[in-house]
């Protein structure tokens, strides 16, 4: 209550200085409110008569004083800018008796701003923002006067919300008038207000509507708001219901696509790729680069540039990949253990390169129409990032069993897997299907490691985090099987985030996950070979 | 009919020459001065990690099971040591209290039960030893007597690993989470901070390395390491022969947790800290990486391996702070793909290439192999 | 049998080779006297999940060896850095410092970021009597006499940031989410902050969520969930010590999920300038951090400073873009000056002499003044919070007006509880019946 | 009831494909050698995988000298009663030396006798022994594989001949084979019959090979889709009106494809 108390206050500061500007003078002379400012007697004084003013030239003023960039030289004061120049209160460039740009002594203290009128400079200076066009500033204003519980805020709300064309913006409006309505004096406004927050299940709401339930005492709002509450809880516990499959489907997602080309490598051909993980990166850092070219070179198409670097990662990753194989795999084949060491190499190689080149701080920044998301449920997005690595992963899942299982090539890989000898009298050349396979795989890492960018990091270690859960969705899936790939993909990351809020407390992710891998251990107990295990006798000879 | 390969005196001569070396030359120069202290203790450490390699070594090497649980053991001997120590030097930390000093910052300021039996250090030196046997023991019956083999035992164990990584991560395992133990001041009663005691544990694992390398040259010169190789090399065929194959690798199993137990035990006080980082997959993964580098399936490769990749990495990470992942993995890379027996094989090259030179000792040489003597 | 002893000699000979290689090719006996250089450490992971933030502090390091060298040395003698890469791997921290400390012979050696790091080599550190510079914001309860903290206590950066939060410009928040990496420095701050947020602010304990994730950890997607339903109503906080690379992804998720700042700001005391770098800022404008420096304070100091940096990235290839400077980077910078300031005045290395010649040591910084307390190995200095702007840099929306007074044991903790090594002081006490009671003669 | 083995309405699924089918079939304890024939796909192979305990029948009983269950028995249990195998493809160690191969497949195979027995000195005599009457004994050090592919199947005989099995079975053990090697395999047979007191049990496709094996009249049994299509001298079954159009049938299906 203490706080409520505070921000009541701070919203009568805020409007009796607003009045207090509104009456004085309308430009007051700035070098000498500039020098009153500097005096810590009158600071406080001469804010207040700045909080009405709208002169940008008053906003420099009080952002110099607040950054420390006010300074005093030769008993002028003068701002420091961002080049280390001088100018004076009106943004003139401040010279010294020589007509050289004057300099400020090292060392020199800046006009200090005292402790106790920061807060008031800081929301002077909001004042300004305001004044701004910005749809999204209008929006959180609107929910900040909703909580602010200030009833003095109805009026303009109202004529807000006559002006308001946006969308997104009216209804932020009328909930927050609807929560300062909640302490109106007339018992049928209190129950408008609550009806209309029940709903709109405003769970932003359930803090007042709590705070109006323990002191209604009209019985008919009291109803209603008991009423709204329980809409409100009921909807929010479907929507968790909804947001919980959804995180389970794209961690799925994740899992899948992470886990399809080492289906290829490992799976179909057998070969442990410990670099696996390196590929992924060099997606990740394809994505990094052509994003940079693009700001650098072609600003305009800037967000288009991950068009561009999807296709250029699985090529870059299909390339390197090609030379892994040739240059190393290709003298490896059925000695998997030595292509775990080799490889390995390679990865700590690609890893350190990838450091040396890039540094550690690189990052792949969504186009903007990736950013943020589409609300489903009130409350409830799914991130627009989420929803393509759901949809990638699906098409390059597609797209992988077409080339498999559908395409002469793919009819060739099979073969060669299945038997090598026999496909080789056939006429088929071994070799160079087992070096397009291998790459395949890579070009497929690769593109996960370009898509997985845009909600992860993108650092030479990113490797590392993914392929430790790769293999196992491979493994618990059954080497080999396509299908199987998917189906632990799902069965993991659903449990993985169908677990995670049932656990709850201050480790829920790391349980969850030890818990997934609990089961993954029985169940290879309980099935040696996987969910999809190969039949016969060939599997039983090599397992 | 003469006796066939390898027996025992030629090893001993290796063992003992060996021991010399390490257990007796190095301490010896560290006396007189031209090996520093901080060098003795950093082969201490190595020492201690080549005893993990030897497990390894039997297990993966000898057996062809790929474990990737093995730090796993070896983060049991090491903890269990390390909370002996955390207990010794109880009330010596920064805040003065009875307890460990991560406990306090957990807010923990009783000790937990499971830590109370290790005040006693026999227990705490015999649950380094036998607690990863049992575990692998347990983990060996569930696994081996269900088929579970090859690239799904090593999933399986890799998930194991991971999960006890996990875990061990949490600060709520009151284990330290993953600042692990540290700070330890005394071990059985001598202070840490005496040189001499560094030095003594330094012999002390020359001597058990030599310990665990006689003990792992007995299993694999016995038949039961013929079987071993047996089952690496084809286990279908030994278990029509009317071998339990699941009871030989359990064994093995449990041999090499104990090992790498036994390695934790004596890494622990020699490098003063232990943390989860040791514990886990790709901890797991670098000990096998040092066996395959030094030569897979012969003892003399895993010390060699363990010994060599640790002291390169000391080095390079110091003289090359920003090339050694590129210079250890082209390494890694050179040798396997030239030498795939390992730092070993190629050390029987330069033999061989030795022999050629040499022609007319050749003939002896091949006879004394070994192999093609015991005709009727 | 000719040819077996020679494959044994030749075996036996490679294992002998390798020991006496290691062992005798080494060891160099440093006579660290007349003009010969005098060698500090560096001890920050150049790789691994810290390399991130650890990387650029090795930079600004050597920076300032470059300056000091340049100005004729320390007591005319060349300063020379040992650089060593622990690899995010607090055992191998250990073991490093271990090299630093007996082979290398350092007159002292700065290093570490996180508190696990530190803790690692702390034991080290005082069993061989070296001294460690330690440039990073910690979560205080410690206070050793190897070790010279120029980075933020508790009370200088954590509590101020919380009295943001719940004052009137802060947003008057009320409901504080405190997410953090699993190790000692969140859960250590955040105990403290628990208690101060219910025994001083009277925050009900429900209105308090604590949540740890491992390093390195990716996934945040259930987390900013929850995080959005707990600040549902708009009056919570976050409030973040994650360190490292995973604040990518919990600030990605944060933006995705449209978990905004002006509805609910992130307080982090772990990300700075050169975490900021590697993400999309746009989303991110708004949320808060709380630090001792800001890369954009507009002190003439600072400006030449930023310059320098610059100018040092040019020369080593670091490209423009990720050449910022931040809180933990000028407290390294500033040790190393501080290093090299007391070693004039106490005209020797010796750590005892260095120490004496540290107490109430003062030196210009790009934020002003800084001092070493008189007792506690600590360093005054001022608190900024900021918020982030769109070009990546902060915003300074408050400060203090003077310098903190550094407190390694926080007062809402351990009361009464202080740390004095000056004048044969023996480190942290508490004060029983009016007279100190030093904590290591309690044991 | 006086049987070596007695195997009956035995069937084996394969996720729904019938590998076997209610197979009787019944070995004397005076038998000396039984041959089993039949077209790919007969069962044959199959049948040796129940009777080692590698695959489990999903109906059927399999006694072993009248009481010994196979069924429930694992592999290793199933060789240490006697029943021992050698499979199609030649089964060595191909990393040990022949001797070793020989040290394995000898004497005791708990897991403790083995751990107290040096390499070096296990059964000498009965290894040399067997090594001469299988004619390896001049290769006993060199590796298993670096023998040529009759010599490795000479070999795996002589490791299951060498500790006395009471039942052999031998998938195929002419396979890939020159003519005089399998001209000295069939007097090896002859030389096991001859010496020893195991009962053989073989499965051929090489019909000369059969003919040749059967000659001293021994019974022959033809396996068709997993049942016993006939059973007899060797003279009998090539007569029986089924098992030609068994063969022929298949030659049709085969013909048209």
């Amino acid at each position: 209550m203490r706080a409520l108390a505070v921000v009541l206050a701070a919203a009568w500061v805020l409007t009796g200085l607003g009045g207090v500007a509104a009456a004085g003078p309308g430009a007051p002379d700035l070098e000498s409110v500039a020098r009153r400012l500097a005096a810590p007697a009158t600071q406080k004084g001469a804010l207040g008569e700045l909080a009405g003013s709208s002169d940008p030239a008053v906003e420099r003023l009080l952002r110099a004083l607040k950054d420390g960039a006010l300074y005093s030289w030769k008993g002028r004061l003068v701002i420091l800018g961002d080049d280390g120049g001088l100018t004076d209160v009106a943004g003139r460039p401040v010279l010294d008796a020589q007509g050289q740009p004057a300099q400020l002594e090292s060392g020199q203290e800046a006009v200090a701003l005292d402790e106790a009128h920061f807060g008031l400079a800081q929301r002077i200076l909001e004042r300004f923002e305001v004044l701004g066009k910005d749809p999204a500033k209008r929006q959180s204003a609107a929910f900040k006067l909703g909580t602010s519980g200030d009833p003095s805020a109805i009026p303009v709300l109202v004529r807000a919300i006559e002006g308001e064309t946006n969308r997104d913006v009216r209804p932020a409006l009328e909930d927050a008038l609807a929560k300062l309505r909640l302490r109106a004096p007339d018992a049928a406004d209190r129950l408008g207000a609550v009806k209309q927050l029940g709903r709109r299940a405003s769970e932003a709401a359930v803090p007042q509507l709590q705070a109006l339930l323990a002191d209604e005492t009209d019985p008919a709002v009291r109803a209603a708001t008991r009423a709204a509450l329980q809409d409100i809880d009921r909807f929010v516990a479907q929507r968790n219901i909804v947001g919980y499959l959804f995180n389970g489907i794209s961690l799925a997602a994740v899992l899948l696509i992470m886990s399809l080309g080492l289906a290829v490598t490992f799976g179909l051909m057998g070969i442990i790729n410990m670099a696996h993980g390196e590929m992924l990166m060099l997606g990740s850092y394809t994505a990094y680069v052509v994003q940079e070219i693009f700001a650098a070179r072609f600003p305009a198409y800037a967000d288009s540039y991950f068009f561009v670097a999807l296709p250029l990662a699985f090529l870059v990753a299909g390339v390197v990949g090609l030379a892994l194989e040739w240059g190393v795999i290709r003298f490896l084949y059925g000695r998997p253990l030595e292509t775990l060491i080799v490889t390995w190499g390679v990865g700590m190689i690609l890893q350190q390169g990838a450091r040396l080149y890039f540094g550690d701080q690189t990052s792949v920044n969504s186009p903007t129409w990736f950013r943020g998301g589409v609300e489903v449920l009130t409350g409830l997005i799914f991130p627009w990032s989420r929803i393509f690595i759901v949809g990638l992963a699906l098409v390059a899942l597609g797209a992988l069993w077409l080339l498999l299982y559908r395409s002469y090539a793919g009819l060739k890989v099979r073969a060669v897997m299945q038997n090598r000898a026999m496909a080789a009298c056939l006429g088929v050349s071994t070799r160079r299907v087992d070096a397009v396979t291998f790459a395949l795989g890579t070009a497929l890492a690769g593109v996960a490691g370009c898509a997985l960018a845009l909600i992860g990091t993108v650092d030479p270690e990113v490797g590392k985090t993914y392929i430790v859960d790769s293999f196992m969705v491979v493994v618990l899936g059954g080497v080999g099987k396509l299908v199987g790939t998917v189906v632990a993909a799902v069965c993991i990351g659903l449990s993985n985030k169908l677990i995670e809020p049932a656990i709850g407390g201050t480790a829920a992710a790391v349980y969850a996950k030890v818990a997934v891998l609990v089961i993954v251990i029985w169940f290879l107990q309980w099935r040696p070979t996987g969910l999809f295990a190969q039949r016969g006798r060939a599997a039983t000879e090599t397992a | 009919m003469t006796a066939p390969v390898r027996p025992w005196d030629r090893e001993l001569v290796r063992v003992g020459l060996f021991g010399a070396v390490f257990a007796v030359g190095l301490p010896t120069a560290n006396g007189l001065g031209f090996v520093s202290d901080y060098y003795l203790n950093l082969f201490g450490k190595y020492l201690a990690l080549a005893i993990l390699a030897l497990g390894m070594d039997l297990i993966w090497g000898y057996t062809g099971i790929l474990s990737l649980g093995q730090a796993i053991f070896f983060g049991i001997g090491a903890y269990s040591i390390g909370m002996h120590m955390m207990l010794e030097s109880s009330g010596k930390g920064v805040y003065g209290e009875p307890v460990p000093d991560f406990m306090i910052w957990n807010q923990v300021y009783a000790l937990p039960l499971f830590w109370k039996p290790y005040t006693s250090a026999v227990f705490a030196i015999g649950s380094s030893l036998l607690l990863p046997a049992l575990l692998a023991t347990v983990i060996g019956v569930l696994t081996f007597r269900r088929r579970l083999r090859g690239t799904y035992f090593a999933i399986l164990t890799q998930a194991i690993a991971f999960a006890v990584w996990l875990m061990l991560n949490r600060n709520e395992m009151k284990l330290g989470g993953t600042n692990g133990l540290t700070d330890f001041k005394s071990v059985l009663g001598f202070s840490l901070s005496s040189p001499g005691t560094l030095r003594a544990l330094y012999v002390v694992t020359a001597a058990v390395l030599v310990g665990a390398l006689l003990l792992a040259q007995a299993i694999v010169l016995s038949k039961t390491g013929l079987v071993l190789e047996a089952i690496r090399d084809n286990e279908r065929r030994l278990e029509f022969l009317g071998y339990d194959t699941a009871g030989f690798k359990i064994f093995v199993f449990a041999v090499s947790a104990a090992l790498a137990g036994l390695a934790g035990l004596l890494y622990a006080p020699q490098v003063g800290i232990i943390t989860p980082s040791q514990v886990g997959v790709l901890p797991s993964l670098e000990i096998v990486i040092w066996v395959a580098f030094g030569g897979r399936g012969t003892l003399w490769g895993a010390l060699v391996g363990a010994i060599s990749v640790n002291w390169l990495r000391s080095v390079l990470t110091g003289t090359y702070p920003r090339l050694w992942p590129i210079i250890l993995g082209g390494l890694f890379m050179a040798v396997i793909l030239l030498f795939p027996a390992g730092l070993i094989g190629l050390a029987v090259r330069a033999k061989a290439l030795v022999a050629r030179r040499g022609r007319a000792v050749a003939p002896a040489a091949v006879a004394a192999s070994g192999v093609n003597q015991h005709t009727a | 049998m000719s040819a077996w002893s020679r494959r044994e000699f030749l075996r036996g000979s490679l294992v002998a080779g390798t020991g006496l290689a290691a062992g005798i090719g080494f060891p160099k006996i440093l006579t660290a006297q007349g003009k010969e250089p005098i060698k500090v450490g560096i001890l920050h992971s150049l790789s691994g999940t810290m390399a991130i933030s650890e990387a650029p502090i090795k930079e600004v390091v050597l920076m300032a060896i470059g300056e000091i060298n340049k100005a004729g040395g320390v007591r005319g003698r060349k300063v020379e850095p040992v650089i060593e890469d622990p690899a995010s791997n607090w055992d191998l921290f250990a073991e490093k410092s271990k090299k630093l400390l007996l082979q290398d012979k350092v007159a002292a050696v700065f290093g570490c970021w996180t508190s696990v790091s530190r803790k690692s080599v702390l034991p080290v550190f005082e069993k061989n009597n070296g001294l460690l510079f330690y440039p990073v914001q910690y979560e205080g309860e410690e206070c050793s006499k190897n070790v010279i903290y120029t980075g933020a206590t508790i009370n200088q950066q954590a509590t101020p940031g919380i009295d943001y939060l719940m004052s009137a410009e802060g947003g008057g928040k009320k409901k504080f989410y405190l997410l953090g990496s699993d190790y000692v420095y969140p859960r250590t701050t955040n105990k403290i902050l628990r208690l101060y947020l219910t025994k001083v602010k009277k925050v009900p304990e429900s209105a308090i969520a604590e949540e740890y994730t491992p390093f390195h950890h990716q996934d945040y997607q259930t987390i900013v969930g929850k995080i959005k339903s707990f600040s549902a109503a708009g009056d919570a906080a976050v409030i973040n010590t994650i360190n490292g690379d995973s604040n990518v992804p919990f600030f990605k998720e944060l933006a995705n999920q449209g978990v905004t700042a002006d509805k609910t700001p992130t307080m982090s005391y772990s990300f700075a300038e050169v975490e900021l770098q590697t993400l999309d800022v746009k989303p991110l404008v708004g949320h808060l951090a709380s630090w001792n420096y800001f890369m954009s304070l507009k002190t003439p100091d600072n400006l030449k400073w930023v310059k320098a940096y610059k100018e040092w990235c040019k020369g080593h290839s670091i490209p423009d873009k990720q050449c910022v400077t931040d809180d933990p980077m000028m407290h390294a910078y500033i040790h190393v000056h501080l290093w090299a300031k007391a070693v004039q005045k106490a005209e020797s290395t010796d750590v005892e002499k260095v120490l004496k010649a540290l107490e109430g040591l003062e030196i210009p910084s790009p934020v002003g003044k800084y001092k070493v307390d008189e007792k506690n190995h600590h360093t005054w200095k001022p608190v900024y919070i900021g918020k982030i702007r769109e070009d990546g840099q902060f915003d300074v929306v408050w400060k203090t007006k003077s310098w903190v007074r550094p407190a390694p044991w926080s007062e809402v903790t351990y009361p009464g509880r202080d740390c004095d090594w000056s004048n044969g002081g023996k480190g942290s006490f508490d004060v029983v019946g009016g007279k100190r009671m030093w904590l290591s003669d309690k044991s | 009831m006086d049987t070596l083995l007695y195997v009956e309405n035995l069937t084996v699924s394969f996720e729904g494909f019938l590998a076997l089918r209610n197979l009787n079939l019944i070995v004397e304890r005076t038998e000396r050698v039984r041959l089993l024939i039949g077209p790919n796909g007969a069962g044959k192979t199959t049948l040796f995988d129940v009777l080692t305990g590698h695959v489990a029948p999903s109906a059927g009983r399999v006694l072993f000298r009248d009481t010994v269950n196979l069924a429930a028995m694992s592999p290793h249990a199933i060789a240490n009663v006697g029943v021992i195998r050698k499979f199609q493809t030649p089964s060595v160690f191909p990393g040990h030396t022949v001797f070793e191969n020989m040290l394995l497949a000898a004497g005791r195979k708990r897991f403790v006798s083995t751990l107290a027995a040096w390499r070096a000195f296990t059964s000498h005599e009965a290894i040399v022994a067997t090594l001469a009457q299988m004619g390896l004994a001049g290769r006993a050090g060199d590796l298993a594989g670096t023998l040529s592919h009759g010599e490795k199947q000479w070999l795996e005989i002589a490791m299951l001949l060498v500790d006395d099995p009471t039942l052999l079975l031998l998938d195929e053990p002419a396979a890939g084979m020159t003519r005089p090697e399998k001209e000295r395999t069939i007097a090896l047979i002859e030389g096991i019959v001859a010496r020893s007191s195991s009962c053989v049990m073989l499965i051929e496709h090489d019909m000369e090979f059969v003919r040749r094996v059967a000659r001293q009249g021994h019974r022959v049994t033809v396996l068709h889709e997993g049942t016993v299509l006939s059973e007899g001298s060797l003279d009998r079954v090539q007569a029986d009106e089924r098992v030609i159009e068994a063969y022929l049938g298949r030659g049709k299906v085969r013909g048209a494809a």
